[in-house]
């Protein structure tokens, strides 16, 4: 299945894109997505686990199983205010 | 319970806001509270601050934010407004309205929205 | 520190005080605090609450509490505008703005400011 | 020495008066004002220790000495808001 992709703040400057799209076999979860992203921008790697993960607009965990049609996005720590 | 949350690139107008505000019968505590942009961020001096933030997303985790507070305190209307994009010093970046029967829970309900929202609201910014 | 303290038998108008706000350089977080008369005190249904005051000694009393504000936290502003005489349910006897560098310090300071004045500052209240 | 006594909040409707004037020995103390005024107005000493002393506009302990000058005020519990 094909996972879109969107980063936001300075994760766009790290993968010098605003999304991308990532293969996964059926039933993969998001620890395999951000290993997949790991991989295709290493900057990424570094982020660790100050990676915030959304898919839609809800925070999901990494053991998250994707299914096809979900959006993830991946972002550093908020700060609004 | 009266709700409002607006995500603007509008400079915002606080009398306006207030002068606009809710209503409401047998409320004995009114808060609001702004947020204004200081000229310095981590001791390093600044012209603004670019605010970005992924609208959707931000818009459904205040609304979970609110739906807690209304489960936790007696509160009669929260609004929220987030100014985003370029936002220069001494500007308003964020504005809060609590109103609630009681002072207590009006501080409560304001510091709970503003401390949640720092941390899962997903609003990022870049001093400039 | 700018300090402002007013007690009036005028209605309030929360939105011209609000409009001539203190324009403060690089203070990040401003609080207006309203109280509201409500419809119920102590669970009887009353029309309004008629405020008494001590003027001179309430005016000294709240310069006091905002000296010891203004040792305790950094603050730039505090205004209080408190009603007397008779105030009908649903408006305002209550106003408060602190104006602060950071939010932490403009909640503690607005929040110390409104219980202390409750302990010591002789304004007394009859509901009606 | 004279010494001038305020009543305020329902202290007035206590002793039926805003104000009044109490007569004590030079070095007289506050403890000592007060039972000279609940001798005038015994419902005064129904109140207690809830009774709030101010001298001039400052909040006085019992043990305050009075001077000629002094202006006493007596009040229950405040409750502004």
């Amino acid at each position: 299945m094909k996972i879109p992709v969107h980063f936001y703040s300075y994760f766009k400057d790290i993968t010098g894109c605003t999304d991308t799209v990532i293969e996964l076999p059926e039933g993969g979860d998001i620890a395999q997505l951000l290993a997949a992203a790991c991989l295709r921008f290493p900057k990424l790697h570094s982020m660790g686990n100050s990676t915030l993960i959304a898919v839609g607009v809800n925070y999901q965990p990494k053991s998250y199983v994707l299914k096809e049609g979900d959006r993830v996005s991946l972002f550093p720590p908020v700060q609004g205010g | 319970m009266q709700r409002s949350i607006v995500l603007t690139t509008d400079p915002l107008d606080v009398p306006a806001l207030v002068a606009a505000g809710s209503r409401m019968e047998d409320m004995g505590a009114v808060i609001y509270f702004s947020g204004v942009v200081r000229r310095t961020e981590n001791g390093i001096s600044i012209s603004g601050i670019e605010y970005e933030a992924f609208s959707a997303m931000a818009q459904h985790q205040l609304n979970l934010i609110i739906d807690e507070i209304s489960a936790r305190w007696s509160v009669g209307s929260v609004r929220l407004v987030h100014r985003l994009g370029w936002v220069p010093t001494n500007e308003t970046s964020l504005w809060v309205e609590v109103i609630a029967p009681h002072r207590g829970e009006s501080f409560l309900a304001c510091q709970f929205l503003i401390d949640e929202m720092k941390k899962r609201v997903p609003i990022w910014k870049k001093p400039i």
